[in-house]
């Protein structure tokens, strides 16, 4: 599937942006400079990216604790996603929320959450409002594989089947939950298969393949847009740093972690596919990647240059009038 | 003389009013309507609500807008905070209280904290209906009187009225309401009648009503005990004893200011509660009484509760269960 | 399939039993002698008579509040039951509980349940027992299909099947969850369906015939002893009467229910099979029905004699100690 | 002197001593071991709990007994309720407490109340480990004290211990009990060390400690707010006032005579809890001094909460958020 040469460069952009955030979340953590449950979404940046991708504002994303990737594609500012990381006033939300709390209802960015399976029916709750309002608009729910054992996912499944709402569930299966291997928690190895239980389409996508998700993705939102409802894409992908930053890895084989890298990266699927089809040249990625650097740059100093928030600020925001 | 309502066609007037104001008020729950999917067996709004509280407004206001949901609560409650989030003022029936054993995440964790997590970015206009207390025979899963729970969660507010007007003034309120609230409906009491205002009604949320005047002790009720207070003021009454009777209506917030006004009147003070007795708000008008009101206080504050203890099937028990006048009567005794 | 002619008529005597139960509780309830919520399992029994007649007391029950029919079917005496309706200290439950939490752990009936779908876990967890104790115990859930759309159906399924538990989950079909037909609130139309994302069987069965769940549930049963993990055996079955007994009915055409009832009665159709293929005779069933009728008044009498609880007791029985 | 171990190893201890001595104790939680379904790549159990409390069970008492489960908290806490009734002592691990959104109806509807529902004749042995408070900077949905709502169910035990000693003590009595108890973690002093017998060692369920002697004023904590009162004691007594401060332990039941015994010898009493103000302990500590305490009386009762706000991310709000000694002290000066 081809794109608008500016298309194509506003997803690698999307991409690279996460990577390099997360990346530098990392160097943060490791310099002591972070506080806080930090999950990474370095790995996973074909999901978000190829799913936003058909979206704009008046789209909804509910994510998960893994949520810095799918508020980039959204394109909420980098920036501002710092200065919450690092607990400042200056951050999306004060800094009262966190990185497991980033949100942008501007962006159409519904949070990222806590609460394994919580997000889920958020975005069927922002279907519902499309569609009583006909906005036109489709919601997405991104979730993992072992949310996909919690309640919350089969009941969102079923009523936004018997609604046909306009929602993707989207789950993006890294093979793992915490420490615990997708084939060991659940009792069928693919989650699309769970779709039969709902009457909608279930699909499967390599999430590493920009590509793949992109199209995918398309055809599911095309068909939410079209008022026939909710399909269950599942995106194969893995996280390339451990489930948050601290984790011992112990559940898993480093040279699983090594070949993952080395040969399903989904940056390098992209350049490789996009430079032997002849679309992007690699300078223009180079270009990008400076970019993007100093954009991390910029929104680490913007962070750290943002005031702490008061103590008179713990109370506030709590109600809009009580 | 104004006409006289049942507190359960009160909560059906302020839904129809609500609904017609503004469009953006939708309602979910099991069998708000009934009947689902068989209009073309001329079957529709076969129930109305489980109690009858929603009849006519699938009727009048369709599909789209009053809507059956599977038994899926915990799922349906995050739909409507969702929807809350995104722009719709929905209102949701929990069937019974007791159901927040399936239902609490939306509430606790979504409903309560998106507002403070996202820095103050976030509405959430969701209003919960749902029946609390004993008196039907329902037994342990479908009595309880939780509203403890969701009064000390920050970022909700909780209600629970005692009469028509209120109830009507109060659901109405909570629609319109910008924050998540709690709108708890005694199922004692639903088919109890009473006056009630036509058309529109406000009642704040967050102010106490006195219900009875007196000078000699505070009697705090909310819901159904309110009316056991008041009948224990009666017969305190019929001794010389002139007992006040404040209706809390609003558990959170809740009304210091109303209680203490109260108690620097009497300077004694009983609260009860159908909740058992641990964590609640009987123990949290007992506690405001011994920190703010102490300077007022002439004796011991006594909680006359339900006992820890789930709520019994057997008539019998669960007669006894509940408290009544005679205990309150008692507990003002004993710190008269 | 034949069973013994002992079996049969056990079979038979617990299906009338069940179905003079109920009716007996609708007459009380007309005429003002019973309270509380009463739902009542006529026109189900052969889906509780089915497969209790493959258990014994090792075995478990985790049941719903239509809890009659299992009662009855795990053998669980009558005028206890009885006595437990009318609020009596002679209850099952010393009058506690009431029908929705009727209850013998003596009988491995563990309850009748308000919470709709908090049975199944209850199920799941005491085949766990059986299977950490190596007791050879087979635990059954029942639930019905609107129980089939709450998060503890999709929870337990998949743990039971991940620790193949030896556990039988019966979806009891009946069309409707109160008000609301089942075509409505279910994605799918058949609760077996879901089987799929377990990776488990899914059968079904009609569940007016006696023989058709007997069949089913003993393969499935004797699956889960032999350690090969749980099935879904939907039994596609009907409610005579209401969903509780003060439905106004309204959600449903008197002439299905007059259809139902006409053509495919549990107990009819029993009576008609086992006739027909000369197994029973027509007044060993009588005789039976004498036998319950007699039985179902003595309940009465007895629960009617036996002494209220006192106020005293509704603080006992809340902890073993405190 | 004895051995100092952290409040986790004590847990973990206990742990091992319930699993070696009786085989009808199983574990049951996310990530408890860790990689299972793995062994054929040579791992196993590479957690032990995402604290680390659950470490070398999994070793010692096999795949049986020790069971990663999905992320399912109300499934598997359900079926440990089932496998409690019919015959093991199951130990559940929820991970935070802010969880029961997703795992309430098996403790609410189920195992506070299969007892009395069936007349006494069930048992549900049932123990559930959980992470309680913030201080870890993992903001709203990961830092909630939420035992006042386990505290307020008839038919739940709650615990919660301030030291390591106390963890194992409690650990073990709670895994014995034949009732369903709820085991509170406070998170932010799980590492910190203090003594802790060795072998087994036996706590009380019900009984408060008396963490420092004192005879000006009383201050009860819970977990982690027992050392805000230490350190504001030994402020205070460098002032000349001499606190004494009782250590709650057990929530449900409450030691009301251990509360009262104290309130007898100072007369004045200060209750901090990490929880937010309302429906929680430290309204039922204020509660029970304003009725069977009156008497003893010579002072409001202060409650040292945290705000009626969620937990904030920020480390600067996050520290604002709990109480602290300073508040306590302020609270004191103020009844003094
Ligand atoms: C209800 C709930 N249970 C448990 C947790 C702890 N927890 C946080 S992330 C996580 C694993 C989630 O796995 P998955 O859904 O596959 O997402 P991934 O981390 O792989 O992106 C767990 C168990 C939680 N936050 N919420
Ligand atoms: C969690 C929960 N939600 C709602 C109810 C109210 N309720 C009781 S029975 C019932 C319908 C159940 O339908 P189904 O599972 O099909 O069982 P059936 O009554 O048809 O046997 C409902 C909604 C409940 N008891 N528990
Ligand atoms: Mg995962
Ligand atoms: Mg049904």
């Amino acid at each position: 599937m081809e794109l608008p040469h500016s298309r194509l460069l506003d997803a690698y952009r999307a991409m690279r942006r996460i990577r390099a955030f997360e990346d530098k979340l990392s160097e943060l953590v490791t310099a002591g400079k972070l506080a806080g449950f930090l999950h990474l979404y370095a790995g996973e940046e074909a999901v978000a990216v190829g799913v936003a991708a058909h979206l704009s504002d008046r789209d909804t994303f509910a994510s998960t604790h893994r949520g810095h990737g799918h508020c980039i594609a959204k394109g909420v500012e980098i920036r501002a996603m710092m200065a919450e990381l690092f607990g400042r006033s200056g951050g999306l939300c004060k800094g009262k929320g966190g990185s497991m709390h980033i949100a942008d209802l501007d962006r159409g960015m519904l949070g990222a959450n806590g609460i394994v399976g919580a997000g889920i029916p958020l975005a069927v709750g922002a279907a519902l409002t499309a569609q009583v309002k006909r906005s036109g608009g489709v919601s997405v729910a991104f979730f993992g594989d072992g949310a996909s054992n919690q309640g919350q996912f089969h009941e969102s499944l079923n009523l936004a089947a018997i609604w046909k709402l306009p929602v993707l569930f989207v789950a993006e299966n890294n093979g793992y939950g915490e420490a615990t291997p997708n084939e060991y928690a659940s009792s069928v190895p693919d989650v699309a298969t769970r779709a039969t239980g709902y009457g909608i389409p279930g699909v499967i996508a390599d999430g590493m393949d920009f590509f793949d998700v992109f199209e995918k993705a398309g055809a599911a939102i095309e068909r939410a847009r079209r008022g026939e409802g909710p399909t269950l894409l599942e995106c194969k992908t893995y996280r390339f740093y451990g489930h948050y930053l601290g984790d011992n890895l112990a559940y898993r084989r480093k040279e699983e972690v090594e070949e993952m890298r080395q040969t399903r990266d989904p940056l390098d699927l992209f350049e490789r596919r996009t430079a032997g089809e002849g679309w992007l040249a690699s300078d223009e990625l180079r270009a990008i990647d400076a970019e993007v650097a100093a954009e991390i740059e910029a929104a680490v100093a913007y962070a750290e240059s943002s005031p702490f928030p008061t103590p008179a600020d713990v109370t506030t925001d709590v109600y809009v009038r009580y | 003389m104004p006409r006289e309502i049942s507190l359960l066609q009160a909560i059906n007037e302020a839904l129809h009013l609500a609904m017609q104001a503004d469009p953006d008020v939708i309602l979910l729950g099991e069998d708000v309507a009934g009947g689902s999917g068989r209009a073309d067996q001329g079957i529709e709004e076969a129930w109305g609500g489980v109690m009858g509280a929603t009849k006519g407004l699938y009727k009048a206001f369709g599909p789209g807008r009053v809507r059956d949901t599977p038994i899926s609560e915990m799922g349906f409650l995050g739909a409507a905070v969702g929807a809350a989030a995104t722009g719709l003022r929905p209102v949701v029936e929990l069937m019974f209280m007791d159901f927040l054993g399936v239902a609490l995440d939306p509430l606790l964790n979504q409903a309560a904290k998106l507002r403070y997590m996202f820095g103050g970015k976030a509405r959430v206009p969701l209003t919960v209906r749902t029946l609390v207390g004993a008196g039907l025979r329902a037994a342990a899963q479908h009595s309880q009187t939780l509203y403890g729970i969701t009064a000390a969660i920050p970022g909700l507010k909780t209600v629970c009225p005692s009469n028509p007007a209120d109830a009507k003034g109060l659901l109405l309120a909570a629609i319109r309401d910008d924050d998540p609230v709690i709108f708890c409906e005694p199922k004692s009491i639903l088919f109890a009648s009473g006056p009630c205002p036509e058309g529109e009604h406000a009642v704040p949320i967050g102010k106490a009503a006195l219900a009875r005047e007196g000078s000699d002790v505070t009697l705090v009720g909310v819901g159904r005990t309110v009316h056991v207070a008041l009948e224990a003021a009666e017969a305190l009454a019929r001794e010389g004893t002139s007992a006040e009777v404040l209706d809390l209506r609003s558990l959170s917030p809740l009304d210091e200011d109303g209680i203490l006004g109260s108690l620097g009147k009497t300077g004694r003070l009983v609260v009860i509660d159908e909740a058992p007795p641990r964590c609640g708000i009987a123990s949290d008008v007992a506690a405001l009484c011994v920190d703010r009101g102490f300077d007022l206080l002439n004796g011991p504050v006594k909680k006359v509760t339900a006992p820890h203890a789930p709520v019994p099937f057997s008539p019998v028990l669960e007669d006894a269960y509940v408290p009544n006048a005679a205990r309150v009567i008692a507990a003002v005794r004993e710190i008269g």
